[in-house]
């Protein structure tokens, strides 16, 4: 048995021991009792994290670079279906990316399954008298088989499989408490949005199937290679593709296929504008929020867009920047307001995931992928420090009652306080434009801010250096996308080596661009600014966050006199505090950069790093160090004089007349929710209202006595709209549109078989009519 | 005026009968009333075969074709009343507005 | 008011509308008119109104009598307009075969059902007067369709057929419709086990 | 009389041989077994016990004989009997493969009977001999291409199935279910009598393998056709249709369905679940088949014609209502039988858009493949839902949803056999009706690059959308099994009742895992020379295509069609 077998091998016992677990804990849970149930999931977990040690094991520091190829190549790989001439394989695609994700993933699941077990048993949680305590270790284990499945398939509909299966866990999760009202609509809207995302994602396979002929990921983009190589492929500028009837350039439909597939990632990822499910969601229990609303399945989309990288065009890769950049700077504003402490913490992450998806269409593979683990570690602790908090105050979670709970629960605050450091970027910037010591945050976020800059600026910067005509070569070709990216760039340093001399004023009046355009000629300039200004708030918040909960006095006596913490549940808290520290220093970017270098070769938009990365960084390093380097020292500031005696000077600084504007637009999150209301609430009611004429007119036409039901029916959905409000009302809205149209056709079947004859006779009669004289 | 009788004469007639025994269908209580409505637009396709048989196409083949129509529709009349008594044996009446339990 | 009045009513103007749509349908194919229409004799004319006229008119009684009691001897009427029709066709056997069948099979076992499933077969059912002006529109309208189909409808005049022989009918059975025969035999078979079981007393 | 033989040993009145005689094995073994069940319990008595062991003998002999015959046809279609009078009878490998399928499921059924039924039913001959009347007429409705045969073997489904309905005599659902069928069923056999004599006067002939290539040359000069031809024919076709959408429960011919479904014994409303819908449609599909061949037969081929695009929009809306209606109508049943006749119409209306495409020729063989997996699939998915149906109701004595309440824990294997089923009947993968409902929006995915046509585009979405629709009401009944509890006591299933309802779970999750492959392998065999088929017209759509097909020089801006 070769290398690549017994690594995937590894990699898919890890993942169907939890499955085991589920159908185990499924079947025996409710024998197993209360605390016994959790033991199978652990158990299961424990295993999958022996994989994934043993994997990384083998794959990093026994295989030599082309062992690890030729292992990739001879991973597991089943035949499951040929359908038409797309062959549909079930396979482990195996590469640094998967190994990476793999580890951090089971290692984060296991420290929180560990959490839960303590932290689930204090909570009552009986429904019909029959304990839901082995349902949610069931559910975890299998979310925790579900995403192991998505990150090893390596073709994309067995990752779109996966992918809803772990929407149906968190679907689940979400509405753990489903006995209570906002637990089940928080799911159901959880459910709903991201179906909206699914459903592009679904448009986005069928384009693939349908140009491509491959749903591997591997053989997609080979055919995307192909296809939009050289000037006669099917996704080349001068193809008309006849997409639906209509005629389209094919590298628009290129462009539309990579913004579909994208659709997937702004639904599970929560970018704007499907954010909204996100904050919602912390109605699970707080573990799910900690492993699945913050670790790894939000991470799940930014993970795909990684994956299907290679498939982007530079249009659809703007999209991604652009998507990106305004989620990141929205959440870290809606982020300042809060006071529950769990939304803050969604609202945080919802902005790191901006950051990564930023950071993707940037083409910061790496920085994005290498700020999804940092982030997955320190989230899940922030996640889990909150959850200690809340479990300790008896499910206070808002921030306004708590205050000076560090002498409470000290480990708590500190390893919370690591977090804070964490996320906000704290370093020190070294000599040699290399970062002298930092934590996750900081390597990770400013990789992605680095690159942002050098995509943005590079290219004006190199216009005045004497490697400009390279760039510019790239520069006049952009709606042929990729071609000669790479050696462009490459080239441009090499040419920074002086290599390469090229006379570029001839090249600047023949494209008509302007100097200051960017490297990427789809990204604006002002997407980077976004990124930088969220990373001078984003120290604001989170220390907001900390001080309110555990610095200061305490503002709530009850509260405060309860909080407690428990030895037992901080052990998970100590080990992600320091997987914190160790994710940024060892291991995980090197296994990144080794995935990143096979994409490059792909790939003409990742800005590869590895080799180069000394040149970004004697670009972009200057600029960052005086733009956002000191940003986590003012907001530690501002946020320590803001918050430092309580809540009284943040409220006078909300009632200043500009200021309270700007909040309440914050607090009413930028009315995203009132407007989807009032869209689909309006679009439901329209739709309805034409069933309601059809009804009237058409069916009552030949049925009379159906008449005064409709009306009735008509009066009773009017009186139940004027009722609705809220979000949650949407879903029930589509809802009892289907059964209104159920209930039109039922009304049809009176039961009465004189009825039905002169139901069909008359349909019979219509047609005929219609046939005749039409 | 009254000289000739053509095709259309007889297609029409059993158009007629056909039209009018949907009508029977769909505005009779009573099942055998219903039933007799089948038994209506079945003659109106006989006429029709009939019809053309002498007047257009097919010959033989269309009284060979509406003998086994009279035989179909003799077997459904055979099933259908047994069908009748049995539901009048389960709820004393033919009345089919009465046999509308089931709906919706 | 009776509803006498109203099927005297339909009856004129169906009546009407078979005369007007027959005689212009010959009219316009008069040069065709020759190879359509057989040479008929005035009686064969009048015997062709007369019995449309009478399977019309009963088919119409059954629609709006009450009493099923009617309805059978409507049908009873309407059966036996419909096997002289088949005479004035040529399909002599046929024309046998329906009085044997219908008139003698169907309609006593129709009558038999209504002795069967009614302490008294002049019980009614009433159907609200809106509903049977309802289906009665609907059936209006199908028939308003179906007849101008029919009477536009071109059809192939090969020519006015030669009267089927018994002997040709009984061969076609035996030779081309041999599947068809086998299987109306299992088809009665199959529904004389059907129907003699539902209509059995089950032994308690 | 002496006259006549002479005739015949001179040839000149034809007789069937002993080989023509031999293609149509499987029916005359099914006639002789109803023969025997007539005359057997006259020997062997009217008991349950004696009646399976015919029956058993029946369905083995008809195995044995259907496979006799598959050996036999290898080549292509066999027509025979009556040659005069054209496909009076046909074999070919899908006739043989839908035999096979519905002694399958007559076997199911029977298990299902010996379950629930055998113990008290004193009527066992009668029950069988109605149950493979309205098979045989089942069977040959799939296998002939008259007109005349085609309304008889309706007939042949039908009437049995309508005594059937009533069998349980002292049941008064099955009273009223059965007079609403009788009525319905005798309304639309009726209707399309009058089709086929109109067929029958435009025509003069009812040969459908006559009458289609008179179609297609009528479709295909349509500017020098009279539009009151067009018309005519265009009533006639409908008028026969309705015969044909009454059996498939097609809208607006549905209405028997729910109410028939609930009134009705629930081994014959398994049967008719399956059976009669599987038979309506795979008749609708072999006359499209033979017009479709006809045209291109025609030299026309399938471009540009006229009438694809009338019959493939007719077929296409029915379907798309169909589901439609099936789907939004079973939101609110409390009965499951009721909601499992929904969602059977709505399993009609998918299957029913095979029918749209089947005219494009270049899928034509897609098209039976598909719909060979989609009928297994589904006969293994009901003959499980409603199996565990008719267990409840044994138990239980109603088939109302609360009394599914907590089922997961009463009887759990049982819930687990049906929540399979029903997550199958979703089309949740990798489950078998998965691997059907993909098998079918790949077949209109291709349809649709074929023709371009926009509403074939809108008809796979509008599929995908239904499937969407239909999980709701699924679910219901899962949620009611394992999400709510209360304390009823534990069911004591029948044993074999769960073997036959697991082993159907367990066939459907096999099929969509492990047996992919190995069914995709076996379908090409029934699907093979379809009658009707011309050999042009099959493509061979399973063999990768070369991209660079699709190449054109880029500097001509020339536009290309996607294949």
């Amino acid at each position: 048995m070769d290398a690549g077998q017994q690594i995937s091998g590894l990699l898919i016992i890890g993942a169907v021991v939890p499955l085991l677990m589920f159908v185990l804990l499924a079947f025996l849970g409710p024998r197993l009792g209360k605390p016994f149930a959790s033991f199978p999931a652990i158990f299961g977990i424990l295993v999958s994290f022996g994989c994934a040690a043993l994997a990384l094991q083998r794959w990093w520091y026994v295989l030599t670079d082309d062992e690890r190829v030729e292992a990739a190549a001879s991973a597991y790989s089943w035949p499951w279906v040929v359908l038409g001439d797309i062959p549909i394989r079930f396979g482990v695609q195996l590469d640094s990316l998967t190994i990476a994700m793999y580890f951090m993933v089971t290692l984060v699941s296991s420290c929180i399954f560990i959490f839960s077990r303590g932290y689930m048993s204090g909570h009552s949680d009986e429904v019909d008298g029959v304990s839901k305590y082995h349902r949610f270790f069931a559910y975890l284990s299998l979310f925790a088989f579900s995403m192991l499945g998505l990150v090893i398939s390596d073709s994309l509909l067995f990752l779109f499989i996966f992918w809803e299966l772990v929407g149906l866990c968190s679907y689940l999760l979400i509405g753990y408490y489903f006995d209570r009202k906002y637990a089940s609509n928080a799911a159901i809207k959880a459910f709903v949005v991201n179906r909206v995302g699914d459903f592009g994602f679904i448009i986005g396979l069928g384009l693939v199937a349908l140009f491509l002929k491959d749903l591997s990921i591997g053989g997609a983009i080979a055919a995307f290679q192909s296809q939009s190589s050289g000037e006669t492929g099917l996704f080349a500028r001068d193809t008309a593709i006849n997409l639906f009837g209509w005629y389209v350039r094919g590298d628009i439909v290129a462009t539309l296929m990579g913004v579909f597939l994208f659709c997937g990632c702004i639904g599970k990822s929560a970018q704007v504008p499907l954010q909204v499910w996100l904050p919602d969601a912390m109605a699970g229990p707080t573990p799910v929020s900690a492993l699945i609303h913050a670790a790894t399945m939000v991470a799940a989309g930014v993970y795909l867009v990684a994956r299907i990288f290679p498939l982007l065009t530079p249009g659809a890769q703007a999209v991604v920047a652009m998507v990106g950049g305004v989620t990141l700077i929205l959440a870290a504003l809606m982020a300042i307001v809060q006071t529950d402490i769990k939304k803050a913490l969604a609202y945080s992450t919802l902005s790191q995931l901006g950051y990564m998806v930023f950071g993707m269409g940037m083409g910061a593979w790496v920085g994005a992928l290498f700020h999804l683990i940092t982030h997955a570690f320190f989230k899940a602790m922030l996640f889990l420090g909150s959850g200690q908090v809340i479990e300790g105050c008896h499910h206070e979670q808002d921030m306004r009652k708590m205050g000076g709970l560090w002498r409470k629960m000290p480990v708590t605050a500190f390893t919370f306080l690591v977090g804070v450091l964490a996320i906000s970027g704290v370093g020190w910037p070294g000599k040699n434009t290399t970062p002298f010591f930092g934590l996750g945050g900081y390597y990770s976020k400013d990789e992605i801010l680095a690159v942002a800059w050098f995509q943005t600026y590079g290219l004006s910067a190199a216009s005045d250096g004497h490697h400009a005509g390279n760039f510019r070569e790239r520069a006049t070709d952009p709606l042929t996308n990729a071609h000669g990216y790479d050696s462009v760039i490459l080239a441009g340093y090499s040419a920074e080596e002086g290599q390469h001399q090229t006379a570029h004023a001839g090249l600047e009046t023949a494209s008509g661009l302007k100097s200051d355009a960017s490297l990427q000629p789809w990204i604006p300039k002002w997407l980077v600014w976004l990124a930088i200004i969220t990373a001078w708030i984003t120290p604001f918040y989170m220390m907001r966050v900390w001080w309110l909960t555990f610095m200061g006095k305490p503002r709530d006596e009850p509260v405060y006199h309860h909080a407690h913490e428990s030895p037992g549940m901080y052990i998970p808290l100590v080990i992600l505090a320091i997987g914190t520290f160790a994710a940024s220093w060892f291991l995980f970017r090197g296994l990144i950069v080794d995935a990143a270098q096979h994409v490059a070769h792909i790939s003409k938009l990742v800005v590869p790093l590895d080799g180069h990365e000394h040149l970004i960084h004697a670009f972009s390093g200057p600029a960052l160090n005086k733009l956002v380097w000191p940003a986590f020292i003012v907001g530690f500031i501002a946020a320590f004089f803001i918050y430092r005696r309580g809540l009284k000077l943040a409220e006078r600084i909300i009632d200043l007349p500009v200021v309270e504007q700007f909040y309440w637009i914050l607090w009413q999150k930028f009315y995203f929710d009132e407007a989807y209301n009032k869209l689909v609430l309006a679009g439901t009611i329209l739709f309805s209202r034409i069933c309601g004429w059809f009804d009237k007119w058409v069916v009552d036409f030949v049925l009379v006595e159906g008449c005064a039901r409709v009306v009735k029916g008509l009066a009773f959905f009017s009186g139940q709209r004027l009722d609705a409000g809220g979000i949650d009302q949407v879903a029930e809205n589509l809802g009892r549109t289907a059964f209104r149209i159920g209930d039109l056709f039922r009304a049809v079947q009176t039961g009465r078989i004189r009825n039905y004859v002169i139901y069909t006779a008359a349909t019979l009669a219509v047609v005929i009519s219609v046939m005749v004289w039409w | 005026m009254f000289t000739a009788i053509g095709l259309t004469h007889y297609l029409l007639l059993a158009a007629m009968l056909f039209c009018i025994g949907l009508w029977v269908m769909a505005s009779k209580r009573n099942a055998i009333g219903v039933l007799i409505g089948v038994e209506l637009i079945l003659n109106a396709s006989n006429i029709n075969l009939l019809a053309f048989a002498r007047y257009s196409t097919g010959g033989m083949n269309g009284h060979l074709i509406a003998l086994f129509v009279i035989v179909l529709a003799a077997a459904e009349a055979a099933i259908a009343i047994a069908i009748v008594v049995n539901l009048y044996k389960n709820f004393m009446s033919v009345d089919v507005d009465k046999a509308a339990t089931m709906k919706n | 008011m009776n509803f006498k009045y109203y099927i005297w009513v339909i009856l004129l103007v169906s009546s009407a509308v078979l005369l007007c749509g027959g005689q212009t349908a010959l009219a316009q194919e008069s040069a065709a008119a020759a190879a359509i229409v057989p040479a008929s004799g005035p009686l064969e004319v009048i015997f062709f109104w007369v019995l449309a006229i009478m399977i019309i008119g009963s088919a119409l009684w059954i629609a709006l009598t009450g009493s099923v009691v009617r309805m059978a001897v409507g049908l009873f009427f309407s059966f036996g307009g419909v096997a002289l029709l088949f005479f004035l066709l040529q399909a002599y056997f046929l024309g046998v075969v329906q009085l044997i069948v219908y008139v003698g099979g169907i309609l006593v076992l129709v009558v038999f059902g209504i002795m069967l499933t009614s302490s008294s077969p002049h019980v009614r059912y009433q159907v609200p007067r809106m509903e049977l002006a309802t289906t009665g529109l609907v059936s209006l309208l199908l028939f308003m369709v179906l007849g101008h189909v029919l009477y536009h409808a071109p059809w192939s005049t090969t020519g006015p057929q030669l009267p089927v022989s018994m002997n040709e009918l009984g061969r076609g059975l035996l030779t081309d419709y041999l599947v068809p025969f086998e299987l109306a035999g299992v088809v009665l078979l199959v529904v004389m086990v059907g129907a003699a079981y539902l209509a059995r007393q089950e032994k308690r | 009389m002496i006259n006549i033989l002479g005739q015949v040993a001179e040839g000149q009145i034809w007789q069937p041989t002993l080989t023509e005689l031999s293609y149509f094995a499987p029916e005359l073994v099914l006639v002789a077994t109803l023969l025997l069940l007539l005359i057997g319990p006259l020997i062997a008595g009217r008991g349950s016990g004696a009646t399976l062991v015919m029956v058993v003998v029946g369905m083995v002999a008809a195995v044995v004989a259907n496979l006799l015959v598959m050996n036999q046809v290898v080549t292509g279609p066999v027509s025979g009997l009556a040659p005069a009078a054209g496909h009076m009878l046909l074999v070919d490998n899908f006739s043989i493969f839908f035999k096979f399928f519905l002694l399958l499921f007559l076997l199911g059924v029977t298990v299902l009977w010996m379950v629930g039924s055998a113990a008290t039913e004193r009527n066992a001959p009668e029950f069988y001999i109605l149950l493979l009347g309205s098979m045989l007429g089942m069977s040959l409705m799939v296998s002939t291409m008259n007109l005349l045969l085609m309304v008889m073997a309706i007939e042949l489904a039908s009437l049995p199935s309508y005594a059937l309905v009533a069998f349980d005599k002292r049941n008064r659902p099955g009273a009223e279910a059965a007079i609403k069928y009788v009525i319905f069923g005798g309304t639309c056999a009726a209707i399309m009598m009058y089709g086929v004599s109109l067929l029958f006067g435009v025509f003069g002939t009812l040969d459908f393998t006559r009458i289609a290539p008179q179609l297609v040359e009528i479709f295909e000069n349509l500017a020098q056709v009279p539009a009151s031809k067009l018309a005519l024919l265009g009533l006639a076709l409908l008028a026969m249709g309705a015969g044909i959408a009454f059996k498939i429960s097609a809208v607006p011919f549905h209405f028997w369905c729910p109410d028939v479904f609930q009134g009705a014994k629930i081994e014959v409303t398994t049967w008719l679940s399956v059976a009669s819908k599987a038979a309506g449609l795979c008749l609708l599909l072999r006359l499209l088949q033979v017009l479709a061949g006809s045209a291109h037969a025609s030299g026309h081929g399938f471009s540009a014609a006229f009438y694809l695009q009338v019959v493939t929009g007719v077929v296409a809306v029915v379907a798309a209502v169909t589901c439609l209606l099936g789907n939004l109508a079973a939101y609110r049943q409390q009965s499951v039988k009721r909601l499992l006749a929904y969602s059977s119409i709505a399993h009609a209306g998918y299957m029913l858009m095979l029918g749209a495409i089947v005219l494009t020729g270049d899928v034509t063989q897609l098209v039976w493949q598909t719909v060979v997996i989609y009928l297994v699939m589904y006969l293994l998915m009901n003959l499980g839902a409603f199996g565990a149906t008719a267990l409840v109701i044994g138990q239980t004595g109603s088939d109302q949803l609360e009394n599914f309440t907590g089922l997961g824990r009463r009887a759990p294997a049982l819930a687990a056999g049906l929540a399979i089923c029903l997550f199958s009947l979703v089309g949740i993968p990798p489950l078998g009706g998965f691997i059907a409902k993909w098998w079918l929006l790949w077949a209109l995915g291709q349809a649709a690059m074929q023709q371009m046509h926009w509403w074939l585009w809108a008809l796979l979405l509008w599929a995908s959308f239904n499937t969407l629709l239909s999980l709701f009401y699924y679910l219901r009944v899962i949620r009611q099994m394992y999400l709510v509890n209360d304390d009823r006591p534990g069911l004591k299933v029948p044993a074999g009742g769960v073997v036959l309802i697991n082993v159907c779970a367990l066939l459907l999750l096999l099929s969509g895992t492990l047996l992919v492959n190995p069914i995709r392998q076996k379908v090409g065999r029934y699907t093979d020379h379809i009658f009707g088929q011309s050999p042009a017209s099959i493509v061979q759509v399973n063999q990768p295509q070369n991209i660079s097909g699709n190449q054109l020089d880029g500097r001509s801006r020339e536009r290309i069609d996607t294949q």
